[in-house]
């Protein structure tokens, strides 16, 4: 395409006042008609609304544009919309282009909107310049295996298998274990019901009587390979290599208690962890007139800054199971701030008080300490040191990340948050996806989480799987690494360095091939290769050298 | 099961409904979303950012708002109620009362010319009654559909018999005074209810004297106050004098945790709160904030956290206590008085602004729609939930997301809306 | 340190039970002007702390109530503050333990003359310049006999003399 | 049923210029109350209550029966009486044991409770004939600023009392406007006064009413009105002492809001001995002439 071809429009976006407020958007709007190729240029209040969009398919028409940049907010949550938007229109996605006014300028100029004006003209011009070298690309398609691998087989992994099957998809549920169950198999009662935990483990027999369910027990994840719409994982069970294909992976790895040792002169007899306790009230062998339970023991402190979200309720169940099997048992509860969100869990909260169980309110610089023949804690609400005698002390030890989360996260190229819970795409609008496409997460994995919401999570992540494996083909990424066989010298550089593996070598030729399915783009590959034989599509060295050029890096 | 009835009405179209259908509709199942409004979007609309990442809330909604109008596999039926179902799981029929629009959807490109010369001034329900807006509107700027809706109960023409002068400015033609309410009927598989949540008019808590001191306000009212796209266009000033406020008090549990009230702890305030802090800390780094709390409830993913950093960045001091009364000097300042726990001395404080994290309760007419449904509410309204299947209701076939079963965050709401699109998936698709 | 007395804490409670709901808001502080301009010297809030963890060697100050009730119509989970202070009060006469003097003196004016306020005769003349009728109190003896049944003078220690 | 006055011990004893007000205004109205006779201390809820729960019980029922015994229901003109003898009721009324066990007492002066009595603060009863005293008034308190003390017992607890709004009363306001004065809105109107407190502790009752009074004086009142004879003490009595302790100068003049009424009413000010004030009316008189 000639130069005399390209005819650019370029939307500039309000945003409300995130970028109105700040930078003079009537002369961006008049400087933007000044540069070359642009043949329309106009702002919305906000380009995302359907007004918006609407104005960019009737102009892509009225004006006959074959490129369109729109500079506003981030690519990274509004990229999708505009692009698909070109494609109603009939212009390839490709050729649309996303100048980031508002993250990158607006909001951090906030004080200085004649250099942030200034600033907004730079980033558009190297838009333009950009978009001028814009190529169409074409999305590949892939088939879609329709079936779903879950792994981990405690109630998150068992419920989101049962889910997936109910709806008729083909499910390979992986356990690490000998039994279905997880950490439910070692409780007593569950609340907010305070039925029998063996209730909630009946979903095991649905699962393994299920004809659409193939459940693997005391099975290990050798490999993962793959990508969306086409995983394989290649397990072992009794010493045979088995090899699972599915579209869709879900991690419900779960978590598990900390351990006591070590915390409040922990001794496994008379000051023991709050899952032991579930063991001796299993057992019916509590007979004791003064129990204490600790919250928090191990964490909201510097090593684990984080609250475990379910031990407050634990510590309630089983105190008001102590107080009805036997009303005259003292049970003391020292806490820091009571967890018990909601309508039923504060509804408890209130029942246990009722009760009588005592609650005592604590400070982490001055935590309790266990003497002989009485717990002394300084009580905040009291401004002063309180004892009590004990025959039980319980401590309710949080939930920490697996150890194996590590290698299981880099086996499925997923990343983990800094306590080593499996990090999601997005907290507030993908909180069960990951970044990479195809994989989900539920449960305790993700985060401490109780059965009603490990259940609730495990649904969503079916329903997220769902939306991958009823497709028979999916659309992938178009901006992808291609490279150049004559310049590539087979240096693998790029092979170690790509984060999705993405990459391989080709033996015949000795030159690498990247698969175009799993590439998602980062353009890592092509930096690194020393021999310049990766053209990264979208991010070509001449767009971007364009961008720098007119910028004013180049000469 | 007939291709017809894999199907699903979602009913309320919050970020709940909207990821239900999206979910669903992405699965290959067909949705009938119904809202109530005339725009979907929810509450999430009216929030200016959200914890914890502090995204620009109608930013990462709108994306969403767009994808839900332009999915091949979902309807959207605005201004539309729930009168009806007859059926059995798997085989609903449901009616639905659709009021008129007065505009026609197809015509409307939302320019604003009706708005500008429409002569009614209507409390903005949408900006919590912090400003006017016209008979014909639009709830808000980026509200889907993006087309004009006329009130009726306001409109001079429908009131008075008079004006129409949004028809005679309507260069389209797309203003249709002749438009009827409809009935239809809709055949589905399964149903999701999603219909969110209202907020507890602290009024009636005298001694916080909101209503009579103009310098207390809601936190959602807060929200709009502060947002860009509110009504002081996101520079924040105080009600009474329009002066810039630098002492903010935020009370937690405000009709919430009080059986007298609500008994329940509304499980979004200990975080939002701060979040509101943060967001007024951003915009003047003068500002300070006091949060008046019970308990610090912050049990999610990295939310102990970022009560943390509220703390050491954002100035904000957390108050172990519950207000019971709020005074007003002679500069209507609110004074506040608590007891320092540390202390135990009872003291009294004065701020320019103080915020009331009210509690999110039942929308006013779930009793109504549990009625039609045949689904149990529980004793205050809620949508009764299954304590081990949240989604499920007490009818097969029927379930729940979102705060219409319990007051939730985005998050949670947004999971809760992905599990309840598996249930009822598990009905429209099983072998 | 105090040790928490569970018999005594147990105590308090079957006295009053709405006792246990207390999660210590501090409403009730926040809206008691006696701890208001006693800057908490005394505190309802600490008093229900204290009688939850049933530490008796503790002795607040329980006759500072005013019992104008604010605290019961404030809290949130209503806790019938006034009612419990006013059983504690109860129990610490009980227990002969002392209290003020003036609540001596009502009782005996009660005792004797059927009233808190004698009618005297300067009052009874004014009564009747503003033509009020007559007052006529109660019945002593009668009242007598029913105080015995209830015990009122033992209860009281009406004859020991307080500080 | 008709009312008999239950004068309690603070008005009969010390303040009669308050019921003279009281019985002058309820037959200016045409609102008939009767006397009854042989009545005890009732007894105060924030005296004899806090010594022995069981003796409260029992006087308070023996009163009870007096009014049974002749069918009337109880019309108090003071706000502690009220309290007390609506609590006695609301226990006995609802907890049949406790409602035996005090019979038992009872029997041994022959009586016995039944709980078919209604009682009545006069306030209350004043409220329920606002239209009437509406129309009666001749000489409406025009521009006089009056702040309203509702006081405790006339309200709380709520849900025995069964009245006015306990956090935000508003029939004293409404009577008040009714006499043509302007009721004013000021910060701690909900506050006590302080009075019962004097029992075990002077100062601290006094500051209760200091920072009253700042309250009422920088919301720009004339007067202080209120309905119960212990709030009246304590506004009446304490101001001179307030004002040597704190270097303040207070000096408000204090009414029972039936002394407001009456002179609305235009009832002659020699038959409500308005000279016993101790802070003189002498001004407020002379501003609403």
């Amino acid at each position: 395409m000639s130069d005399e071809d390209i005819r650019i429009g370029v939307f500039i976006c309000h945003c409300g006042t995130n970028i109105g407020g700040v930078l003079d958007i009537s002369e961006l709007t008049e400087y933007t008609k000044t540069l070359p190729n642009v043949v329309y240029s106009a702002a919305n209040l906000y380009t995302c609304s359907e007004v918006g969009l609407s104005e960019i398919r009737e102009n892509i028409k009225e004006y006959n544009l074959n490129r369109v940049i729109v500079a506003s907010c981030s690519p990274r949550t509004h990229e999708p919309l505009f692009r698909s938007t070109c494609q109603e229109a009939g212009l390839n996605p490709y050729l649309f282009e996303m100048v980031n006014i508002r993250d990158q300028d607006s909001w951090v100029h906030m004080k200085e909107p004649e250099k942030g004006t200034e600033k907004a003209k730079d980033l558009i011009r190297m838009g333009v310049y950009k978009a001028a070298l814009l190529e169409s690309l074409e999305k590949m398609q892939v088939s879609v295996t329709p079936s779903a691998i879950v792994i981990g087989g405690g109630i998150a992994g068992m419920n989101a298998t049962l889910n997936l099957a109910n709806q008729n998809f083909k499910v390979s549920l992986i356990e690490r274990d000998s039994e279905l169950g997880g950490l439910i198999r070692h409780l007593n009662k569950v609340y907010p019901t305070n039925e029998d935990a063996s209730n909630i483990l009946e979903t095991r027999n649905l699962v393994e009587s299920h004809k659409k369910i193939d459940v693997y027990k005391s099975a290990v994840i050798e490999k993962i390979e793959g990508y969306v719409g086409n995983f394989k994982v290649i397990i072992l069970q009794n010493k045979k290599t088995i090899e699972i294909e599915a579209g869709a992976i879900i991690v419900a790895t779960g978590a598990k208690a900390l351990s006591p040792e070590g915390y409040y002169n922990y001794n496994g007899k008379t000051i023991i962890s709050q899952l032991e306790l579930e063991g001796l009230l299993k057992e019916n062998t509590i007979n004791t007139k003064n129990i204490t339970m600790i919250q928090c023991v191990g964490c909201r402190n510097e090593e684990r800054k984080y609250c475990s979200n379910i031990c407050c309720m634990t510590a309630l169940k089983n105190a008001i199971l102590i107080k009805e099997r036997n009303p005259n048992t003292n049970v003391n509860i020292i806490f820091r701030d009571i967890q018990t969100q909601g309508v039923a869990y504060e509804g408890y909260y209130r029942r246990a008080r009722e009760m009588g169980i005592l609650f005592i309110k604590y400070l982490p610089e001055k935590p309790p300490i266990i003497k002989k023949d009485r717990i002394e804690v300084y009580n905040e609400f009291m401004n002063q040191v309180i004892g009590f005698p004990y025959d039980l002390v319980v401590l309710s030890m949080p939930l920490v990340a697996n150890e194996d989360s590590e290698q299981l996260a880099k086996m499925l190229k997923v990343p983990l948050e800094e306590n080593h819970f499996f990090l999601e795409a997005h907290v507030k609008l993908r909180p069960v996806d990951f970044a990479t496409d195809g994989v989900y997460v539920c449960g305790s994995a993700h985060w401490p989480a109780d059965i009603s919401e490990a259940i609730s999570q495990s649904n969503a992540a079916a329903s997220r799987a769902s939306t991958i494996i009823s497709k028979k083909m999916l659309e992938v990424e178009g901006s992808t690494a291609e490279v150049s066989t004559d310049l590539c010298v087979g240096c693998e550089a790029c092979i170690k360095i790509c984060p999705y593996s993405a990459i391989s070598k080709d033996e015949e030729t000795d030159t690498v091939v990247v698969n175009k399915v799993v590439c998602k783009g980062c353009g890592v590959c092509g930096a690194s290769c020393p021999q310049n034989a990766i053209t990264i599509h979208h991010f070509t060295s001449d767009q971007i050298i364009a961008e720098i050029v007119t910028y004013g890096g180049g000469d | 099961m007939g291709e017809n009835l894999k199907r699903v009405m979602v009913i309320g179209g919050g970020i709940a409904g909207i990821q239900a259908s999206l979910d669903l509709a992405e699965r290959g199942i067909k949705v009938e979303l119904i809202e109530k409004n005339a725009c979907i979007g929810g509450r999430m609309a009216q929030l200016d950012k959200t914890f914890p990442t502090n995204d620009c809330s109608i930013c990462i909604l709108a994306p969403k708002l767009a994808e839900c109008f332009r999915h091949p596999n979902i309807t959207l039926h605005t201004l539309s109620e729930v009168k009806n179902l007859s059926g059995q799981p798997g085989n609903f029929n449901v009616k639905i009362f659709k009021k008129a629009r007065y505009v026609k959807a197809d015509e409307c490109i939302n320019c604003g010319q009706c708005i500008e010369k429409c002569p009614m001034r209507v409390d903005d329900e949408f900006d919590m009654k912090l400003r006017k807006r016209r008979a014909i509107y639009i709830d808000y700027v980026q509200g889907v559909p993006s087309i004009m809706t006329i009130d009726k109960k306001n409109c001079l023409f429908f009131t008075k018999n008079a004006c129409r002068i949004c028809e005679k400015v309507c260069e389209r033609e797309a203003i249709d005074f002749d438009q009827k309410d409809e009935e239809m009927e809709l055949n589905v598989g399964s149903i999701i209810v999603a219909i969110g949540y209202d907020i507890f008019d602290p009024k009636s808590l005298e001694s916080l004297g909101y209503g009579r001191y103009p310098n207390v306000v809601t936190a959602l009212e807060f929200e709009r106050l502060i947002c860009a796209s509110g009504p002081l266009g996101g520079h924040l000033t105080r009600p009474s004098d329009k002066n810039e406020p630098k002492k903010l008090a935020f009370l937690n549990c405000v009709g919430s945790r009080d059986i007298k009230n609500n008994p329940y702890c509304s499980s979004c305030c200990c975080m939002y709160t701060t979040k509101e802090a943060m967001i007024a800390y951003e915009h003047d780094n003068e500002i300070e904030t006091s949060v008046f709390y019970i308990d610090l409830r912050a049990a999610g993913k990295g939310f102990r956290e970022y009560i943390q950093r509220g703390e050491n960045d954002y100035s904000i001091t957390y108050i172990k206590g519950k207000v019971a009364k709020i005074l007003e000097d002679n500069q209507r300042n609110p004074l506040i008085i608590y007891e320092d726990i540390n202390t135990s001395q009872v003291k009294q404080l004065k701020f320019d602004l103080v915020i009331l994290a009210t509690t999110m309760i039942p929308k006013k007419d779930a009793g109504e729609l549990a009625k039609i449904l045949g689904i149990k509410i529980d004793d205050f309204n809620f949508f009764k939930a299954n304590s081990y299947q949240p989604q499920k209701s007490s009818k097969e076939g029927i379930f729940l997301c979102g705060a219409c079963r319990e007051p939730m965050d985005i998050p949670n709401s947004v999971i809760d809306a992905s599990g309840a699109a598996a249930k009822a998936a598990e009905i429209v698709m099983r072998g | 340190m105090q040790m928490v007395d569970f018999e005594f804490r147990n105590e308090l409670i079957k006295e009053d039970f709405s006792l246990n709901y207390c999660y210590q808001c501090g409403t009730c502080s926040s809206s008691c002007p006696v701890a208001f301009v006693t800057k908490g010297e005394f505190n309802p809030r600490k008093i229900i702390e204290q009688s939850l963890l049933g530490l008796k060697d503790q002795k607040p100050n329980v006759w500072l109530c005013c019992t104008c009730q604010m605290c019961v119509e404030e809290c949130p989970q209503k806790v019938f503050l006034t009612e419990i202070f006013e059983k504690i009060k109860n129990k610490i006469v009980l227990l002969g333990e002392p209290y003020p003097k003036t609540f001596k003196m009502q009782a005996k004016s009660i005792i004797e003359n059927g009233l808190a306020i004698p009618l005297t005769q300067p009052i009874i003349r004014r009564r009747d310049q503003l033509g009020l009728p007559k007052v006529e109190s109660a019945n002593i003896k009668e009242l007598k006999k029913l105080l015995d049944a209830t015990d009122f003078e033992k209860k009281i220690k009406i004859h020991e003399v307080s500080k | 049923m008709s009312y008999s006055y239950f004068l309690g011990c603070v008005i009969p004893g010390r303040l009669p210029f308050l019921e003279a007000s009281a019985r002058r205004i309820f037959e200016k109205i045409g609102f008939k109350v009767g006397d009854q006779a042989k009545c005890s201390c009732c007894p105060d809820p924030t005296g004899a209550a806090q010594l022995d729960h069981e003796t409260f019980l029992a006087l308070g029922a023996r009163n009870l029966c007096l009014f049974e015994e002749s069918n009337n229901n109880i019309l108090s003109l003071c706000s502690g009486c009220t309290e007390s003898l609506k609590t006695v009721k609301h226990i006995l009324d609802n907890d049949d044991e406790k409602k035996k066990e005090i019979n038992l007492k009872l029997k041994v002066i022959g009586k016995t409770y039944k709980g078919d009595i209604d009682i009545k603060h006069f306030a209350e009863v004043l409220y329920e004939n606002i239209e009437k005293i509406k129309e009666k008034v001749k000489k409406p308190l025009k521009d006089l600023k009056v702040a309203g003390h509702p006081g405790c017992h006339y309200l709380r607890p709520s849900e025995i009392i069964n009245w006015d709004d306990p956090l935000n009363p508003k029939t004293l306001d409404e009577l008040i406007e009714a006499t043509g004065a302007d009721p004013v809105e000021y910060n701690l109107k909900n506050d006590c006064c302080g009075n019962p407190v004097e029992k075990s502790d002077k100062d601290i009752s006094l500051s209760i009413l200091e920072s009253k009074l700042k309250s009422m004086k920088e919301a720009g009142a004339d007067c202080i009105t209120c309905v119960c004879p212990a709030c009246y003490q304590q506004f009446d009595f304490n101001q001179r002492e307030i004002n040597k302790i704190f270097n303040t100068d207070y000096n408000f003049p204090v009414f029972y809001i039936t002394e407001l009424i009456a002179l609305a009413l235009g009832i002659d000010t020699e038959k409500l001995g308005l000279n016993s004030h101790r802070i003189k009316v002498n001004d407020i008189l002379q501003k609403i002439a």
